[in-house]
């Protein structure tokens, strides 16, 4: 286990400095630099500027100043805003987390019971029904769903808050905006795993024990076919506990999501590359908890190094 | 062109007429309504140190939390801030400030040595703030910020404890007004030095202004009280003030029709037909002008007959009515009105809105004087543009125009917005989409762009008797010559048109009726809620 | 003596894409309480989807009992509604599936499996079923019971999760046992023991078996009676002595020529004889063993055989026992 | 059944041996049908996948012909008639800048669907090159080129997608581009699996045997027989890529002015949600029935290909 782990955290860390290399040679190649403005300072304030946030020394110090910090967990300051990088994620994305999980958790149970659904029912109308609810969430972009939601559920039927981060009232739009996808996706996935774990043998085995259609489907179906939508979880939790720029925009959510957008429209170097390291450590590391979560579900699964017995 | 100022000044008037003093108190006396009024101003702000501020929301932050040596009143004029009095050399360049008993929010005195400590800290060279350059009318100030001088030898000095003395490198009129903005508020120098990031701790945030922050959460909401150590206390009406940070105006809109908020900065260009008509949307003057920039270096613009016959060809009514839809004004001239002139009135109406006309037999002439008749040959041109809705639609507007007027084909190219910035200052475009707000209320803010090699010309453009007109206004302390100066230097700008004004501003908000006494000055701040109360 | 199992002109569909498949086509059986019947043929044959339709096992749709009944100690399997047989279904008949391999749930305990058989049948106490469990491991031949009830079923052999599937079948003391080739999937030594552990445990407890198997030799010393089918149709029936001693379809001689010797490798056992079954997808007139059938004539490719009835329990259904093929071709005799 | 009776009347000619005058057996066995003409049969008797498929006929049909079909041109501007609502003189009523909005979407049905399609072309042969290239190599070189493609997986793709964008300026190229470089991952993965496979195979086996270059194995045998999952991958990834363009255009980051994508009309649209609800109704509606279509499509080929699934 411990060699395991440890392989792992050095395949971690080589993806990691080549992330960072790539990032920062093409961050630079952008024109425009994170002090450009419409109104031109004049050069002395510049060369201010420029030696405050190191910009004056040569790229491979720059580079190499920055490994250094990273490895020292500092991500530097902020060119934009007042803030450091390790600031500004460690107050986004407790937000954007927790609207994160709501949304997951929405995605994972509804997309759950309406893959089972379908599949138990397949070709018949709960089959329809469920694979037309995923096919919807498929197909409307969220900027769209984000502004009907509000528009609806906050303009015309005033049932909810239209935005900014509060009690759970705030929290409806947002974390359905953001479950739609993966609601549909999980659904999908769920439908197709079950089918093909109900056409198992053991399946008919349960059948011949003479349990009850729901014993066979949550002692012997279910388990057997989540194991695809937790290969699917791990890029999931990573991709929405980070938030998304245009839910969290549309709702005034203060989470991290819309900084993936704007760091870069403001060419604030040390904000993008923070924020590419926060996340690519981020899904590795809840890649390997999926790695982790399922050798739970399935016993068959050891970890490479771990073979015992 | 006139109706259409006159009516915006008698909006200016009515919007204003709730701001009277007087009336004001009587008002808030009788009113039963929480004083609160919740503000979007539209953006998480970068910043609340004022030396390191440079954006508007920022500054309306600022604003409403600080006192500068002066503040701007109801009707733009200066008005005493801290400073109670303030006497002028002759020859305009000491400056000696008289200052009142006025108080920090923890306590301490505002003295003038505040005043030297702040303006030093906002030009140290180590600090880098962007917009230091505004203390550089002050002597030695230039010096000390690039490194080539000392603090000691910056000419702002502590007579005593109230009374500042400054002295300018040259003499400078829009000195006075700037110290009511950011970059010169004073900060409290003991919370300073112990605790150097004090601007983003609201525990530890020390103002001598109006309210003064409790809580900021990023994003969301920044929550202001009532400072009651402020010097005029009295005069604040409003126990609360929220700024809100939300920078989508369309769920800020949604909120604002939701009743939780009273007042936002922008205004749905798609919503601005209907709430106009329902008067419900509120129109300030804004001394901005929207213009286009042409790359005078090379071909075809290189001819100030083909920028007169591009400037000529356009109808500027119909993008202001149908297009841009915020009652702007056409303009056909650089400086914006709201700017005084030296008699005291204004400086766009004393020199008129007419330095050419909309004409397209005029424009179609020249044009074929110039070798392009009917717009044949001319070589294929685009105009650069962000990426902002609004400015995509005036430019495709304006491509519409021109291809109908002149026979030419106009491409348009978008860039994000630091990249067009980069395009824009290194000459790569054709024509490029620009605006300009002044930072003082003075015409030199937008006569002094277009000086040979200016920081801000990027049009490539230079004229040796425009440049001895803006020299002889900059070093002339009387301000009819200055004035003289800068008129005659705009009629040059309007005969070789580097640049080609489109519309003036104005500053649409949305704001509940029952909503009095903020003061929504034209340029700098979206808002001061100094006299606001709520009826 | 009221026969313990009865099935009784059982026809069954599958609706495919290509047309109904006529898998199960009007077969008549008889179990006796203690008695052992072994049901042979080929896969494709119909008698694993026959065995199943006794439980009503087969997924429906596409599959579907279009005629017939099943009578389990003569109440009507067929017409009973799914939560009654759920009842039925591991209590009175238990069942062994082919593959052991794919038939017990990758991801539960070998013990819970078999615990939840008694829990569902009845008893809710749990350690005592996980007494029972040990026993019946035991009983099964599992050595080490105790350990391998807490094991997943990839951690055990391919015989070892067989005799599993067994304590599965056997939990609730099943008055029926149907083994759907519980061999096939297993080698050749293993096959022996789980063929010695099925007789044993027929003898001791008295159970009736039905064995599903494609292989004529795993028949003798096992069943008493023998019934060979082909095409959805069985085809000869008789006691094990008659039908591997003097077999009356060509059929059923080529199944016995092909009994394997150890030097053949088991998947040439699965053609006994040249030539694959029919898919009994609209199937040409005749009989549907006419193609591969050495002996053919020109009757069979017009009309099916129906059933010539040769002595007590002795049923063939081939036109070479009837009186007029004996007369035009006397060689044969 | 009376036939059989009739016929029950037996001669003894009926009782001669019929030696091998009976044809062969497999007559009777079921005719293996050709792979993919089954697969197209499959296919066909899926509706759900025929109604994505016509659909996707008629808007690509209208994307070539619409834009001529209602006199108006998709960049003219007719101030005077700004936010139209839709009648007899605009189909789908005006936008802002008095736009005919029927010519526009058509127009901007030609970008999103240009984009869709491109956007899969390129995914396609970078993907099936690495792809093929990766798995047909293995051992180290495979190694090697999916370790790349995990790092490559675990950088935030929105933000790379801007940065792409950013780097070459708004425009169609620049979305191809960026759209393209991102999302070829997956159909690398998935070819390099299907390689990997095959490649034990004893055709492929047999064919390496013989001495026919591997260039000819990947072409000819190994990337056919790709084929069908990488389909179901393009049914995604050509949806997938005119969704983020529409995200990309909601940033403002999109195709250039006075062009249109669907995404840019969605995203003018959103402004005027409110008083001029047909602005976005109507790219909004185009764009989820061609995510729909290409989702049914790809169901279609998925379940086309692998019967099991659906019956």
């Amino acid at each position: 286990m411990a060699r395991y782990v440890l392989r792992r955290i050095v395949t971690m860390s080589l993806a990691l400095w080549l992330i960072i290399t790539a990032t920062f040679v093409i961050m630079h190649s952008v024109p425009g630099g994170p002090f450009s403005s419409e109104k031109n300072a004049p050069p002395a304030v510049m060369q201010n500027l420029n030696a405050r946030y190191r910009l004056n020394d040569p790229y491979w110090k720059q580079y190499l100043d920055y490994l250094l910090n990273m490895a020292r967990l500092d991500l530097g300051p902020s060119f934009k805003y007042d803030r450091s990088v390790n600031e500004i994620i460690s107050q986004g994305f407790p937000v954007s987390a927790q609207l994160g999980a709501v949304a997951v958790s929405i995605a994972l149970g509804a997309g759950v019971i309406l893959g089972v659904a379908a599949a138990w029912k397949q070709n018949r109308w709960q089959d329809y029904t469920a694979m037309s609810l995923a096919a919807l969430g498929f197909s409307v972009p969220s900027f769209i769903l984000s502004g009907l939601l509000m528009y609806i559920f906050a303009y015309k039927l005033m049932w909810l808050p239209p935005a900014m981060w509060g009690g759970w009232q705030h929290a409806v739009m947002p974390a359905l905006a953001l479950s739609a996808l993966p609601t549909a996706f999980i659904a999908r996935l769920m439908r197709s795993s079950m089918l093909e774990v109900l056409q198992q043998d053991y399946i008919k085995t349960a059948r011949a024990k003479g349990l009850s259609p729901a014993a066979i489907l949550v002692n012997h179906a279910l388990k057997n076919a989540l194991m695809p939508v937790a290969t699917y979880l791990g890029p999931l939790v990573a991709a929405v506990f980070t938030g998304s720029f245009v839910v969290e925009t549309v709702f005034a959510i203060p989470g991290l999501g819309r900084y993936f957008v704007i760091s870069v429209l403001n060419r604030d170097y040390t904000l993008i590359l923070g924020l590419t390291v926060f996340y690519a450590v981020f899904l590795m590391l809840m890649n390997f908890i999926v790695d982790l979560v399922y050798m739970f579900l399935d016993p068959r699964i050891k970890l490479a190094d771990d073979r015992g017995d | 062109m006139r109706k259409i100022f006159l009516i915006l000044a008698a909006l200016l008037v009515i919007a204003l007429t709730g701001c009277g003093g007087g009336k004001a108190g009587e008002a808030a006396g009788k009113a039963k309504a929480p004083q609160v009024i919740r503000y979007n101003v539209c953006t998480e702000p970068e910043t609340l140190d004022p030396a390191k501020s440079t954006g508007q929301p920022e500054g309306t932050i600022l604003t409403n939390m600080f006192e500068g040596l002066v503040r701007y009143g109801p009707h733009n004029e200066i008005k005493p801030g801290i400073a109670r009095e303030w006497n002028i050399s002759p020859d305009g360049l000491v400056y000696t400030f008289k200052l009142r008993e006025a108080k920090w929010s923890n306590g301490d005195p505002v003295t003038a040595k505040d005043f030297v400590y702040s303006w030093l800290r906002a030009l140290d060279p180590q600090n880098a703030y962007e917009y230091a350059y505004q203390l550089f009318y002050v002597k030695g100030a230039e010096e000390y910020n690039s490194g080539k001088g000392r603090p000691e030898d910056v000419a702002v000095r502590a007579v005593d404890d109230l009374t500042l003395e400054v002295t300018l490198k040259a003499p400078a009129p829009q000195f006075l007004g700037l110290t009511a903005f950011p970059v010169l508020f004073p900060v409290n120098p003991g919370v300073d030095r112990e605790t150097r990031d004090w601007p983003k701790v609201m525990e530890k945030y020390v103002v001598n202004g109006p309210f003064k922050p409790v809580k900021w959460d990023h994003n969301q909401k920044i929550e202001l009280v009532k400072n009651e150590k402020y010097w005029d206390a009295q005069g604040v009406k409003l126990e609360k003030l929220e700024i809100y940070l939300i920078d989508n105006i369309d769920t800020g809109y949604n909120m604002y029709k939701a009743g939780q908020l009273d007042f936002q900065e922008e205004v749905p260009t798609q919503e601005m037909a209907r709430l106009k008509a329902a008067n419900e949307v509120k129109i300030f003057p804004d001394a901005s002008v929207y213009f286009y920039r042409f790359n005078v270096t090379k071909k075809p613009f290189n001819d100030p007959r083909v920028r007169r016959a591009f400037a000529m060809a356009i109808n500027r009514g119909e993008i202001v009515e149908k297009v841009a839809q915020a009652g702007q004004v056409p303009a056909y001239a650089f400086v914006p009105y709201g700017i005084p002139d030296a008699d005291g009135k204004d400086f766009r109406q004393n020199a008129g809105n007419q330095f050419f006309e909309e004409d397209v037999a005029e424009a179609k002439r020249l044009l074929a004087e110039a070798g392009y008749p009917e717009g044949k040959g001319f070589p294929r041109v685009s105009i650069l543009t962000n990426a902002h809705a609004g400015h995509q639609k005036v430019a495709q507007a304006i491509q519409q125009m021109w291809k109908q007027n002149l026979g030419v084909e106009v491409g348009i190219t978008v860039q994000d917005w630091k990249v067009y910035l980069d395009s824009q200052d290194n000459l790569n475009y054709d024509i490029c989409r620009s605006g300009w707000s002044p930072d003082y209320l003075d015409p030199m803010t937008f006569i002094d762009m277009f000086v040979t090699n200016g920081g801000n010309n990027d049009t490539g453009w230079s004229d040796k008797e425009y440049d001895a007109l803006v020299a002889r206004a900059n070093f002339t302390g009387g301000q009819k010559a200055r004035m003289e100066a800068m008129h005659q230097a705009e009629s040059i700008l309007m005969k070789e048109m580097p640049v080609m004004p489109i519309y003036f501003y104005t500053n649409p908000n949305l704001i509940k009726d029952n909503v009095k006494g903020v003061v929504i000055p034209p340029f700098a701040v979206y808002a001061d809620f100094k006299n606001a109360y709520v009826e | 003596m009221q026969p313990l199992l009865k099935i009784e002109d059982l026809n069954v569909q599958f609706e495919t894409r290509a047309g109904v498949l006529q898998a199960v086509r009007g077969i008549n059986l008889e179990i006796g309480p203690g008695e052992a019947l072994a049901l042979v043929g080929e896969s494709g044959c119909g008698k694993s989807a026959a065995a199943q339709s006794v439980l009503k096992l087969l997924p429906s749709p596409p599959a579907r009992i279009t005629r017939g009944g099943v009578f389990f100690a003569g109440e009507n399997l067929t017409a009973m509604s799914e939560k009654e047989l759920q009842r039925v279904r591991g209590r009175d008949i238990g069942f062994i599936f082919q593959d052991p391999m794919t038939s017990l749930n990758p991801t539960m305990k070998v013990g819970r499996q078999v615990v939840e058989v008694m829990y569902r049948h009845g008893e809710k106490d749990n350690k005592k079923n996980r007494e029972r469990a040990l026993e019946i491991f035991g009983l099964v031949g599992i050595s080490n019971p105790g350990r391998r009830l807490d094991q997943y079923p990839h951690q055990l052999s391919g015989g070892m999760r067989q005799r599993v599937m067994a304590a599965i079948a056997l939990a609730c003391g099943p008055r029926l046992l149907i083994a759907d080739e519980p061999t096939t999937a297993v080698d050749v030594t293993i096959q022996a023991q789980i063929m010695e552990l099925l007789r044993d445990l027929q003898k001791k407890r008295g159970m009736s078996v039905l064995l599903i198997t494609h292989d004529l030799s795993l028949v003798a010393g096992f069943a008493r009676r023998v019934a060979v089918m082909y095409a959805g149709k069985i085809i000869e029936t008789g006691t094990a002595e008659e039908v591997m001693n003097s077999p009356a379809h060509p059929y059923t001689r080529g199944l016995l020529a092909s009994i394997p010797r150890l030097e053949v490798r088991p998947e040439e056992r699965l053609a006994p004889v040249p030539g694959r079954p029919p898919v009994m997808i609209n199937p040409p007139p005749g009989c549907p063993f006419r193609p591969r059938c050495p002996e053919a004539m020109y009757i069979c490719a017009k009309i099916e055989p129906g059933e010539t009835i040769l002595g007590q329990g002795r049923i063939v259904s081939c036109w070479l026992a009837h009186p007029m093929a004996a007369e035009s071709r006397p060689e044969r005799l | 059944m009376t036939g059989v009776i009739r016929v029950l009347e037996l001669r003894p000619e009926d009782f001669q041996a019929l030696g091998d005058k009976g044809g062969p057996a497999e007559g009777l066995s079921a005719d293996p049908l050709n792979y993919w003409r089954d697969v197209w049969r499959r296919l066909k008797a899926n509706r759900a996948a025929v109604f994505g498929l016509t659909v996707i006929a008629v808007l690509v049909f209208f994307a070539l012909a619409g834009p001529y079909l209602s006199g108006h041109t998709y960049d003219r501007q007719d101030l005077s008639m700004i936010n139209q609502p839709p009648g007899a003189g605009f189909w789908f009523g005006t936008d802002c800048l008095g736009r005919d909005l029927f010519t526009r979407i058509w127009y901007g049905a030609r970008i999103s669907l240009l984009i869709g399609f491109v956007t899969g072309a390129v995914c396609l042969v970078i993907g099936v090159l690495y792809g093929g290239i990766s798995g047909y190599a293995g051992g180290r070189v495979d190694d090697l080129m999916m370790r790349a493609v995990e790092v490559l997986g675990s950088i935030p793709f929105l933000l790379y997608v801007i940065l792409l964008m950013v780097l070459m300026g708004p425009g169609l190229k620049a979305v191809f581009i960026a759209l393209g470089a991102v999302y070829w991952l997956t159909v690398a993965r998935i070819v390099r699996g299907q390689v990997l496979a095959l490649k034990e195979q004893e055709y492929i086996l047999a064919a390496r045997v013989l001495g026919i270059s591997p260039w000819r194995i990947l072409t000819r045998h190994l990337i056919p027989n790709t084929m069908g999952p990488i389909l179901v991958t393009l049914t995604l990834i050509i949806p997938e890529a005119i969704f983020t363009e529409a995200w990309l255009s909601f940033l403002g980051l999109g195709v250039s002015v006075p062009k249109a994508s669907w995404g840019v009309l969605a995203s003018e649209g959103m402004e005027g949600l409110r008083n001029y609800p047909w602005q976005l109704f109507f790219p909004a509606f185009f764009i989820s029935l061609t995510m729909l279509a290409f989702n049914f499509v790809g169901d279609g080929i998925r379940d086309a290909l692998d019967p099991r699934l659906r019956r």
